[in-house]
């Protein structure tokens, strides 16, 4: 009974009020608008330690790199060449407001002040997360993508409820981007105005996938529209713009204006982890190219342009950055792991009957395998 | 006084709300609707829309946003509408709400609680009547907890709101309706303790959430045959009070467990495993169990078929004491 | 570290390229397009089955509400008001093409062929889905809400994979637009360029919550543009548009063009289903102004305008109606239930040694029953 | 010539997809990566980008676009990277996967296979190390494999893609370079039999996956004690061969089972449970179970005080023969 409709079309009806119809469509390119110019008011102070924190990051990223060669971390995920969505994002924040990371974003974890010997547990496998969230208002980073993204709405969520003025910024990626997760989370955060920026660092893969194969769609940023929330669309690689940027988020969040999408234009240098072999699905041309939009170079050559840094400062800040890697390399070799029994400890507020009674199996196996 | 097991989940929800205002219920349709088991019933109109509100339909939303809110510091208590669409929050469930603690070596703890009405007997179309606990149970770091009556129904949500860890709160949707003679707010014995309900000798009956009440109304028909059935009520599924149940089972030499979920690697199986272990050699009979059918659901015309009754209990009975 | 960049702001530098950052928005208003009208091809025999099939829908509607409240049906979704968006899209399908419906889409279902007592075995208990999906090429209404959106994605993958010219249709709700699958559903459509079409009736409600709380955008169809795929926003009650709109994603995806995402606007005048009591969560006003909107009235209003229906074909459709009725009324009261035994019978292909044995036990149980 | 189970595995990949051109492959970095563990390497390369192909990061959508791939008359064979990020898709395998043939009455078979690398020992960071048997062996109308040899892992995956109902197959990742003298294609026993590895008479240890090559270490060692250890490999988790494990079990009289996953609502209480009940009489002690502690996976660095190993199976069998 429905054949007939699709076939034979003949006959059509002459009244018009038989033979008409109506929509609307949606025009995406109608949606990203332009790209336009917005003044940035960091002092030079504001201008230095920002690029300090960006040049102590990549130390720490080519150290954790090295480390991981060496086999004192099983793995690492490095950000080289995101250190300016990262540290920019996170330059955006107050001390009282919370940042919520991906196994990717060691650099932003680190930027926010987290320890980077205590950040890299996680690598070495000494524990999933061994610094203290409550310290610097850090989540554990998140390994299943975009979870994380709705704790952090979660989070806002609650701020919100309590009259609280902080925000929570998450980053997550253009892959993660694909996981019913990140429409839930931003969905719910439009619905209750929750004050938290999604930060997504469209680094241009996901693992060996290239963006164009995560989704048919030209910007991630366009997803806001979808929600109902403000959406933005920019170079990551330029520190400026994404603190820029993250700021006005940041404070219309504050303000009780809401929860903001912002994709961030990157690119991933390195392999997607160190255990990762990158020469199956690109080639090293593609990964030159990427290099040459080097963030940290990039805004090195106008902060010296600019008179914003003279070769002492980048001495003093070279000098920080080696006492970093040395101290790192030091605490991490032959880092010894700790106490095996210490695995039943946290799993609730109080040990379990079952779990004591376990923990002292263990024990007992450890003894034997002392003296057997 | 004469009180619903929803009338006293409604009321416990009440009197946490009242008692911490850090207590936040959330989940689709718990405001205005106030639940469609009317289980939060008048709670937005007395605590206000902050204290409790309705969500988009996305459950991995919900109980994601609760890891972040207790992150924060309240006390979420959020709802699975039914026990089928807790399913899509399973990831942040398994992955987050039993590891947070762990994960952050025991800095983040979860005080959240994820109410599910769960069970089958309402002749409800598929997905609405899952039992879904063994995957609860096996996953470390939550606290699972079932009430059987009334009078734990409150005691046990108040006692979970409270837990500073996170709790799965398995609600039998079949016995919203059963009522009890109860004054509350009404104590019980905390989460981790099972209860004897009916003192015996023949056998011990191992039953929780909308078995129990299948459990002693076969002790009252056993009477018939002669047979003096123990019913214990386990009340907590995780951590699980193995004790009591190993003591009865001693005592009365023959034991079962009953619950609506298939057999095959269901939570009847922890109990029939680990009382067989510990209650070696003063087990007459093997542990048996009696649940539903390793099948999904049917559909609701046959499902009183698959559902555990008396009659099943009573013929595992008899077959234990075979042996 | 972080603070002193959130609190201070004097002294910005002087030079432009430290002051100054540069982005693009997102314009929601920008991607939904005006209202444009179409032509409609149908033919007046065509119009003629399209409203046939309508008013068919409403009595079958109404007497599976009755037969509820009769006890013949355990529970009914009742579409009543969502006649056009249902119909109108189904009718757009040509015979090899799937449709996946929800448990909102009896009437949706009904109009692709199925017979509406096999239909309505779902809601009286006898089986979750009695009708062969083969036959008409029906997948069973799915409970779980979005899931299916996840199938007719699948199945239209594989249509292309398999260069087989045939779309799937999938029905959801505006609540379960909320949900991750659905974003999941319509990215991976759009990166394999699924001939898949998805129809978001959306109803203003998901049981008691309306659509401003559902989500805090205007049109669910702006989430097309997030994954790069077509989208359309059309009055859901006018079932010309919702055809014409329809055939266009149709004829679009059979050609290769890919998924479409079309929101259709209407109103559930009844009831959630019949277990939900609306007096709580909306006015009888409110539902009196989503009357007014019948699409049943407004399209018969137009037909008689046109002269394409007189009173002859219209006592027709409601003799018909009327038989349909009384056979629902004759098959479902006192069904009864089927062999109890047969819940074992469908879990695998072929019965396992576990489940015989569960099987004989069920037999005992029953011949038990009948001679204890 | 010599094979490893992850030649094994993507040997079985290839020839299933030459063999048979419904047969399609896809998942998180299967294509041009060849997956993250090489178990899809060259399959796109030789037979196309319509046969072997990435997603997005979706797994729910992955396993629910299988599921209409399925209808439609494919077999898909999709891929979970990591035993942890099979969680998101726990809705659509639980709600449908398992569901859909009894749903239809019988009219809609799903032949599709979910590949899952599962469980520890290969020093990864959280969610990586996952042992989720016991979610998947629960749910009714799946078919639970895990092959513990490379011979196995051809076969069983082989056969699995031929099944008619849809098969969690899960891959004991730390065994994917476990290597074995073989000539592919080669065959055993089907699905749904477990096999008897080594003939013993002092008790029977009962293993799968990982484990197996741990009982089997177990079993020589235990030799030195003058101990004759039988070794079943279960090899299909759902429907259970429970015969083989019975006959085994009542022969030796002594029994226990060992899996890396959590013990409490584990799947070896599903064992332990059902051998108790079925061999009962001709027990001369309780079914132990060696499995990982109930707990989160621990962190890479202590992630061997975990795992069962072969001194955890010998401790057991020395309680075993206390009794
Ligand atoms: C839920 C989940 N699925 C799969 C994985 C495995 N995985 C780890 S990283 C990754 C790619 C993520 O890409 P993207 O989101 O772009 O982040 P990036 O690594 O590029 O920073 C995948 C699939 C995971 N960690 N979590
Ligand atoms: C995954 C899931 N979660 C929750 C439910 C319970 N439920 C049934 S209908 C419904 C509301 C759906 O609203 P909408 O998508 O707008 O469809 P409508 O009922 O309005 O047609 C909910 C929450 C469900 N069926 N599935
Ligand atoms: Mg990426
Ligand atoms: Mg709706």
């Amino acid at each position: 009974m429905t054949t007939d409709a699709a076939t034979a079309s003949s006959g059509t009806s002459s009244f018009r009020g038989l033979a008409q119809a109506a929509w609307q469509d949606v025009a995406a390119e109608g949606a990203l608008g332009p790209v336009i110019e917005h003044p940035v008011d960091l002092s030079t102070e504001q201008l230095r330690s920002l690029y300090r924190l960006m040049a102590l990051a990549r130390r720490v990223d080519r150290q954790a790199i090295n480390l991981t060669r060496q086999g004192a971390l099983g793995v690492y995920a490095s950000s080289m060449g995101q250190e300016a969505a990262q540290v920019g994002a996170v330059f955006a924040l107050e001390k009282n407001d919370w940042l919520f990371p991906s196994y990717r974003d060691s650099l932003g974890t680190f930027a926010r002040g987290v320890d980077i010997v205590e950040i890299l547990a996680l690598f070495s496998g000494s524990w999933h997360c061994a610094f203290d969230p409550y310290e610097h208002l850090v989540a554990p980073q998140a390994t299943p993508v975009t979870t994380q993204a709705l704790h952090a709405t979660g989070l806002a969520m609650a701020a919100r409820l309590r009259h609280d003025p902080i925000v929570a910024l998450t980053f997550f990626g253009d892959g993660a981007a694909s996981e019913g997760d990140a429409h839930e989370a931003m969905n719910m955060a439009g619905v209750y105005q929750a004050p938290v920026i999604f930060v997504v660092q469209n680094n241009q893969y996901a693992i060996s996938v290239p963006f164009r194969m995560q989704t048919h769609t030209s910007s991630i940023a366009l997803r806001a529209a979808g929600c109902g929330i403000p959406g933005i669309r920019l170079d990551g690689n330029d520190v400026l713009s994404v603190y820029a940027a993250v700021r006005v988020a940041v404070d219309r969040a504050r303000s009780g204006g809401g929860p903001t999408l912002i994709e961030a234009m990157t690119f991933r240098i390195e392999a997607h982890t160190t255990a990762d072999d990158q020469s199956r699905y690109r080639t090293e041309d593609e990964v030159a190219e990427g290099r040459k939009r080097d963030p940290l170079e990039r805004f090195l050559g106008v902060l010296r342009e600019g008179g914003a840094v003279d070769d002492a400062y980048l001495a003093e800040v070279d000098a920080e950055a080696e006492a970093l890697a040395a101290r790192m390399r030091d605490s991490l070799f032959g880092a010894p792991a700790g106490d095996p029994r210490e695995m039943f400890d946290h799993v609730y507020a109080t040990l379990t009957p079952q779990l004591e009674a376990q923990r002292a199996l263990l024990h007992q196996e450890m003894q034997a395998a002392v003296d057997p | 006084m004469e009180v619903t097991m929803a009338g006293a989940l409604n009321t416990a929800l009440r009197d946490a709300m009242r008692a911490d205002d850090t207590v936040v219920v959330y989940g689709e349709d718990v405001g205005r609707l106030g639940g469609v088991f009317r289980i939060t019933d008048g709670l937005q109109a007395e605590l206000g829309v902050d204290r409790c509100f309705d969500t988009p339909v996305a459950e991995s939303g919900i109980v994601g946003t609760a890891i972040g809110m207790a992150m924060y510091g309240l006390r979420p208590v959020v709802e699975m509408q039914f026990d089928g669409f807790s399913y899509p929050a399973l990831n942040q469930i398994i992955s987050h709400v039993g590891k947070y603690r762990n994960r952050s070596r025991g800095r983040v703890g979860l005080p959240l609680v994820i109410r599910i009405p769960y069970g089958g007997g309402i002749g409800a179309v598929e997905h609405h009547s899952e039992s879904p606990e063994a995957y609860y149970a096996h996953t470390a770091g939550l606290t699972v907890v079932s009430p059987g009556t009334p009078a734990d129904a409150y005691a046990l949500l108040r006692a979970s709101i409270e837990h500073e860890d996170p709790v799965i709160f398995l609600e039998p949707k079949r016995r919203y309706w059963l009522k009890a003679d109860l004054e509350l707010p009404v104590t019980a014995p905390p989460i981790g303790k099972a209860v004897v309900r009916r003192t015996g000798t023949t056998a011990t009956v191992i039953a929780y959430g909308p078995m129990v009440t299948t459990a002693l109304e076969a002790a009252t028909r056993a009477e018939e045959s002669g047979w003096d059935l123990e019913v214990v009520d386990v009340r907590t599924l995780s951590p699980l009070d193995i004790d009591t149940l190993v003591t009865s089972a001693s005592k009365t030499g023959r034991a079962l467990v009953v619950h609506e979920a298939a057999r095959f690697a269901g939570y009847g199986a922890e109990i029939a495993a680990d009382v067989s272990e510990r209650a070696f050699g003063y087990l007459a009979a093997p542990v048996l169990r009696v649940t539903g059918w390793d099948i999904p659901y049917p559909p609701a015309k046959i499902e009183r078929h698959f559902l555990p009754d008396a009659d099943r209990i009573l013929d595992a009975v008899a077959r234990l004491l075979e042996y």
